[in-house]
């Protein structure tokens, strides 16, 4: 209920004495000082609520700004992007006039909270975002992290969250082509939820979030807009802000995938007959960030009647309805003359579609209520003059201490029997168990064009059915590697995610990431985060692969205990013809197993150590990007031109763990002999970084070698596809049906 | 034998996308002068033994950390063909 | 001249533009068709895709039934006009009764996305006259509420007069009675099943099986010849 | 105003999984005694203007062409607060 008298602006300016919930909001008494300071009087209580939400950590990144400033100082040279970071999801040139645009984001607490909606909602948001760039979203993506496997509240959390990315992603017909699941107790009580999306689009038909053109009309349109995710708003909306008792609003915001399809299809047909001048999707802050973002990046300034919002829940109060978070909406600017042919693909569809205001060729952001103007303010201030905090940070003192704690020096397996124990072991742990309960719940072959989904290396979508041209994109993460050292650990999740896309046969060509991280507060995490990113901008600089886009999670942490530094990374590939791509499975009886690259003692942070031993210490295997190039240039050569009929890399659970998922998918075994220079159990599990295992059809050995030879990459012939056991000569036997229980009966029965 | 009945609905504040599917097909049915449609769930439970107080007690217990997510549900317990017996939920 | 088969978009629809694919892969012409329109655009076969329509909210299919759309074409579907249902379509087409029965949640209770094995029981409907009868086939099955119910009577009717069409086989992915994965009407014209044929026609896509072509040579074959 | 409402259950020979797993959840979360469970839908539809017996021939109309599917499911209709008035539909 509005307050008597309203607040406006008027009223703001002859009443400064009022004293403002500011700190119940969430801001610092100096972040509201600046608020007054902006406005040359206290706020209104809409003004505040927009300035309050606009510049929380999560709308405003204030405390990882400074530090993401390098992915644009030391973005690489890049002719394939089109759209850097800023916008809603950067975007890329694949080729042939086609534009891929591809994001991923967190939804972590929510997830937590209620992990159905949780999950299905951030599935939402992120599809949104693709929209709003003109794409149509082709797939999505689901990197998540739980606690321990057989922690009860696991078997809460994990179903509701699998049930609510498939409920929602399978509802809007958007195949799941990868991801990953994680269990480690680091993420108990704050497990990571992200998800991905890429979209694709033609080069002229990306749109941004800019509102221009003096007299075009605001358009709202999706769902009506209730009390969803408004928590401190409800200060505002008591009778006086000194009376201030919590209002019954609900935290947790349910999501309608139905609406979301509805709002795909009617934005699709707007943009391919040219009605969007700008638009934006409403996600966080809801009205508040899309009128301040949209007015921003626009030229013009912009007038909102607030009275014009179609509402689920008549009793909000204008605060209330700037900082909902009510899912399925959307917010265009669309020329006065074709407002109505909008509104009528709007009906079209069933969806209800408002005009609430209009660009001004002034330069403020203004919107009124009842006939009053609550706001009147200079958009950019509330939407990028944000505070910046440099928070600070040092290298935790048990850094040293950790990193001392060498798993090299663990007790190796003694004997072929122990070792043999070890390997079934390591492929039924649940981090290296085959996840297809979880996966087999989201829709991979909707929209007719999956190529590759999961368990494939990287997950592969058809962009053009006539020439075959193709885009791979894959997640990774390790937070184990990231504790030991988080330079390393974000450039090593760099690495692995730009080798899973070469090894499919697609070239890399950009990142997205979400960085996932314990209190900002916290020195210690601060400087995990810094040397987090820090590492990753230096990775993509050398690749050559810039970061487009991404998400930061802070806060995940319960009390003095963080997470484990978990940068998340997604590289984007193209692939110029589809049908020459390479799957994970073993195709042929009698092809060599080649293994490339070099394999060293690695075990820190490793499975070995982790499965065996409970343990987590030592440093993280050596990085070497250029190597990671050329290997993935061989890989995508020996694509192209047909030397290799499979490919794994390798990664978390070293060769062993990827000759046994290409065996179990092929269904065809391996016998392996252990090269000159290594013994077995180094060979098996070492996690050494820039390697894979490739099929060679021995008609190909040669030409294959060669290649490698004249490249400088080692290649080891390690054995043949053969039988149906796994042999490691020498040591032990084990058969696929052996392997298969081991591997596929983890997940089901800690969780079905 | 008795049988108790624990109706769960989404709170009034909570977006209900299946009641409003429902409503919005009322017109192309022919149906008019329903103003609003949510759906919930209904569970039937049979009890052994008599369903006295404290056997409600432990039904009211079960719905409220297991029938119903109260984050964002309501729920009421009632004895079938009996009076009305506990209330609806904070 | 080719046939032209229409495809059904409801709000919510998902298979719309795959199914439209499949046909043009098979040489007839897809022909969209509107669930607002009561216009069959003089089709000589109609397929309802798969999807979520009305976003399946209060029954799978219970609200697109009702749909403008649905009056002619199931006058038509009663006097002969070949429909095939996947998926969604199955369940619309058990909610309008053009076929018997109904579908319910998988027992399981999860969403299920799978390369499923089915023999073809009948190779004689209008959809299925290029399998042979007791064909194993392989075709993506993707759904939420797969699990095909009737009462013995109804199924006892169904198994005499050769109606069950597609059976589940080595795995029921969802409960079905009787492993019945898809069923057909008395005259063969009406075919509904939940796997997905039209995902199921490129080697390069999906599972890289085309077992799912089948169906849309057998009608095309019908038409052209009629 | 008032308040109808339709409950929807599965028929007693359909299998009913949802219920079955709750069933089978309750010795785990420590809950004895309770022999079946049964889920099914409530729908709560608000009238405008009375609500007589016309009005409620019409709702049971809605409920068995269209909140029910009555191959598998029975449903009873009531107004709330109300006495009990239509019954199982066969
Ligand atoms: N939550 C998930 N959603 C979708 N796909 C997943 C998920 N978790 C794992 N996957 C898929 O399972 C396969 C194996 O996962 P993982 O072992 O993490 O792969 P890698 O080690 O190659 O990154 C990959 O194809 C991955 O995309
Ligand atoms: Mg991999």
């Amino acid at each position: 209920m509005s307050r008597t008298p309203l607040d406006t602006v008027e009223h703001a300016a002859a009443t400064p004495d009022v004293e403002l919930p500011w700190a119940e909001l969430g801001l610092k008494k100096d972040e509201y000082e600046r608020v007054v300071e902006i406005l040359g009087r206290r706020p209104t209580g809409a003004e505040l609520a927009m300035y309050s939400v606009m510049w929380s950590e999560h709308c405003s990144y204030k405390s990882s700004k400074v530090h993401l400033r390098q992915f644009g100082e030391k973005a690489p040279q890049s002719d394939a992007l089109l759209v850097g970071i800023g916008e809603n999801a950067g975007v890329v040139d694949v080729g042939q006039g086609y534009a891929v645009t591809f994001k991923v984001e967190s939804h972590n607490h929510p997830s937590y909270v209620e992990p159905y909606q949780g999950a299905a909602t951030g599935v939402g948001g992120i599809v949104r975002d693709i929209i709003a760039m003109g794409a149509r979203p082709v797939a999505v993506v689901d990197p998540l992290r739980f606690g321990a496997a057989d922690h009860p509240d696991t078997k809460r959390v994990l179903p509701g969250v699998v049930a609510g990315i498939g409920g929602y992603g399978n509802c809007l017909g958007l195949p799941n082509i990868g991801g990953e699941v994680v269990f480690d107790a680091c993420y108990q009580g704050n497990p990571l939820v992200n998800a991905g999306a890429i979209g694709v689009m033609r080069h002229e038909d990306i749109h941004l979030a800019k509102a221009s053109g003096a007299g075009n009309k605001v358009i709202l349109y999706g769902a009506r807009t209730g009390g969803d995710g408004i928590g401190g708003a409800s200060i505002l909306a008591s009778e006086t802000f000194d009376d201030a008792k919590p209002s019954k609003r609900p935290a947790v915001q349910v999501g309608d995938p139905f609406q979301e399809k509805l709002l795909i299809e009617c934005t699709l047909e707007a943009f391919a007959e040219k009605l969007v001048v700008g638009i934006q999707d409403l996600g966080a802050a809801g009205l508040s960030c899309a009128t301040s973002e949209l007015a921003s990046n626009g030229s013009g300034g912009m007038r909102v009647t607030l009275d014009d919002v179609p509402l689920r829940d008549s009793t909000l109060s204008p605060e209330e309805i700037l900082m909902s978070e009510s899912q399925e909406r959307m917010c265009a600017v669309v020329e006065p003359d074709k407002v109505e042919r909008f509104l009528e693909i709007c009906d079209k569809w069933d969806v209800i579609a408002t005009v609430i205001g209009e660009v001004t060729d002034g330069d403020r952001l203004e919107i009124f209520w009842h006939g009053g103007k609550i706001v009147d303010v200079d958009p950019r201030t509330v939407a990028h003059d944000g505070p910046v905090y440099e928070r600070p940070y040092a290298r935790p003192d048990w850094q040293d201490a950790l990193q001392a704690d060498d798993a090299g020096k663990l007790p190796r397996p003694a004997t072929s029997e122990e070792l043999r124990d070890q390997v079934l072991k390591l492929v039924a742990s649940p981090n290296q168990a085959s996840k297809k309960w979880i996966t087999s719940q989201y829709d991979h072959f909707v929209q007719g064009n999956t190529v590759l989904a999961q368990p494939e290396d990287s997950g592969m979508i058809r962009v053009d059915e006539e020439s075959g041209l193709g885009v791979a994109i894959a997640t990774d993460g390790n937070g184990r590697y990231a504790k030991l050292d988080p330079y390393t650990g974000a450039q090593l999740a760099l690495a692995e995610a730009y080798r899973n896309v070469a090894t499919t046969g697609a070239k890399p060509l950009a990142v997205s990431d979400c960085l996932n991280f314990g209190s900002p507060e916290d020195p210690a995490v601060m400087w995990q985060f810094a040397e987090a990113v820090r590492g990753l901008a230096d990775g993509c600089l050398q690749l050559g692969t810039p970061v487009t886009g991404g998400n930061v999670s802070l806060y995940n942490q319960t009390g003095e205990a963080a997470i484990h530094p978990t940068p998340v990374v997604a590289v984007l590939g193209v692939i110029d013809d589809v049908a020459r791509r390479t799957p994970v499975a073993f195709q042929e009886e009698g092809q060599l197993i080649y293994l490339l690259g070099d394999t060293r003692e690695e075990f820190g942070g490793s499975a070995w150590s982790q499965v065996v031993h409970d343990h987590l210490g030592g440093l993280p295997p050596r990085v070497d990007l250029e190597r990671e190039r050329l290997l993935a240039e061989i890989l995508i050569s020996a694509s192209r031109d047909g030397m290799i009929d499979s490919a794994h890399d390798l990664s978390d659970g070293g060769l062993v763990q990827a000759v046994v998922e290409s065996a179990l998918l092929g269904g065809k075994g391996a016998r392996l002999i252990v090269p000159d220079g290594l013994d077995a159990f180094t060979l098996l599990f070492s996690e050494s970084a820039g390697r894979a295992i490739v099929a060679v059809p021995r008609s190909e050995e040669v030409r294959f070698n060669d290649m490698c030879g004249a490249r400088g990459l080692p290649a080891t012939r390690i054995g043949v596809v053969d039988g149906d056991t796994v042999e490691i000569q020498g040591e032990f036997t084990l058969t696929l049906a052996e392997l298969r229980e081991a591997h596929e009966n983890t997940i089901p029965s800690l969780l079905a | 034998m008795a049988r108790v009945v624990v109706d769960v609905m989404l709170k009034p504040e909570i977006l209900d996308p299946q009641g409003q599917a429902v409503q919005r097909a009322l017109p192309r049915l022919g149906f008019e002068g329903i103003s609003d449609v949510r759906q919930g769930k209904r569970f039937e439970l049979e009890v052994d033994g008599p369903v006295d107080e404290a056997a409600l007690a432990r039904i009211h217990d079960l719905a409220e950390s297991f029938l119903a997510n109260t984050v964002i549900e309501d729920f009421t317990v009632k004895v079938e063909e009996g009076a009305e017996v506990a209330g609806a939920a904070k | 001249m080719t046939a032209r088969i229409g495809v059904v978009t409801f709000p919510g629809s998902l298979d719309d533009r795959d199914t439209q694919r499949a046909i043009r892969i098979a040489g007839a012409e897809p022909v969209a068709l509107w669930h607002k329109d009561k216009d069959l655009k003089q089709v000589d076969a109609v397929v309802l895709c798969g999807g979520f329509s009305y976003g399946d909210y209060l029954r799978a299919g219970a609200i697109a039934r009702f749909s403008p759309v649905m009056e002619p074409l199931i006058d038509q579907a009663r006097a002969g006009l070949p429909v095939l249902g996947i998926c969604n379509g199955f369940q619309i087409l058990t909610e309008a009764h053009l076929l018997p029965g109904a579908m319910l949640g998988n027992d399981h209770l999860h969403f299920i996305c799978r390369d499923q094995k089915l023999r073809v029981e009948n190779a004689e409907t209008s959809w299925t006259t290029d399998y042979s009868a007791g064909q194993e086939i392989h075709i993506p099955l993707k759904n939420m509420d797969g699990r095909y119910v009737a009462d013995d009577y109804t199924l006892d009717q169904l198994e005499a007069e050769g109606r069950v069409a597609f059976r589940y086989v080595d795995f029921n992915p969802n409960g079905s009675l009787r492993d019945i994965a898809g069923i057909t009407n008395e005259a063969g014209n009406v075919v509904g099943l939940m796997p997905h044929p039209e995902h199921a026609v490129e080697s390069l896509i999906g599972t890289g099986r085309t077992d799912g072509l089948p169906f849309f040579t057998s009608i095309l074959k019908k038409l052209v010849t009629a």
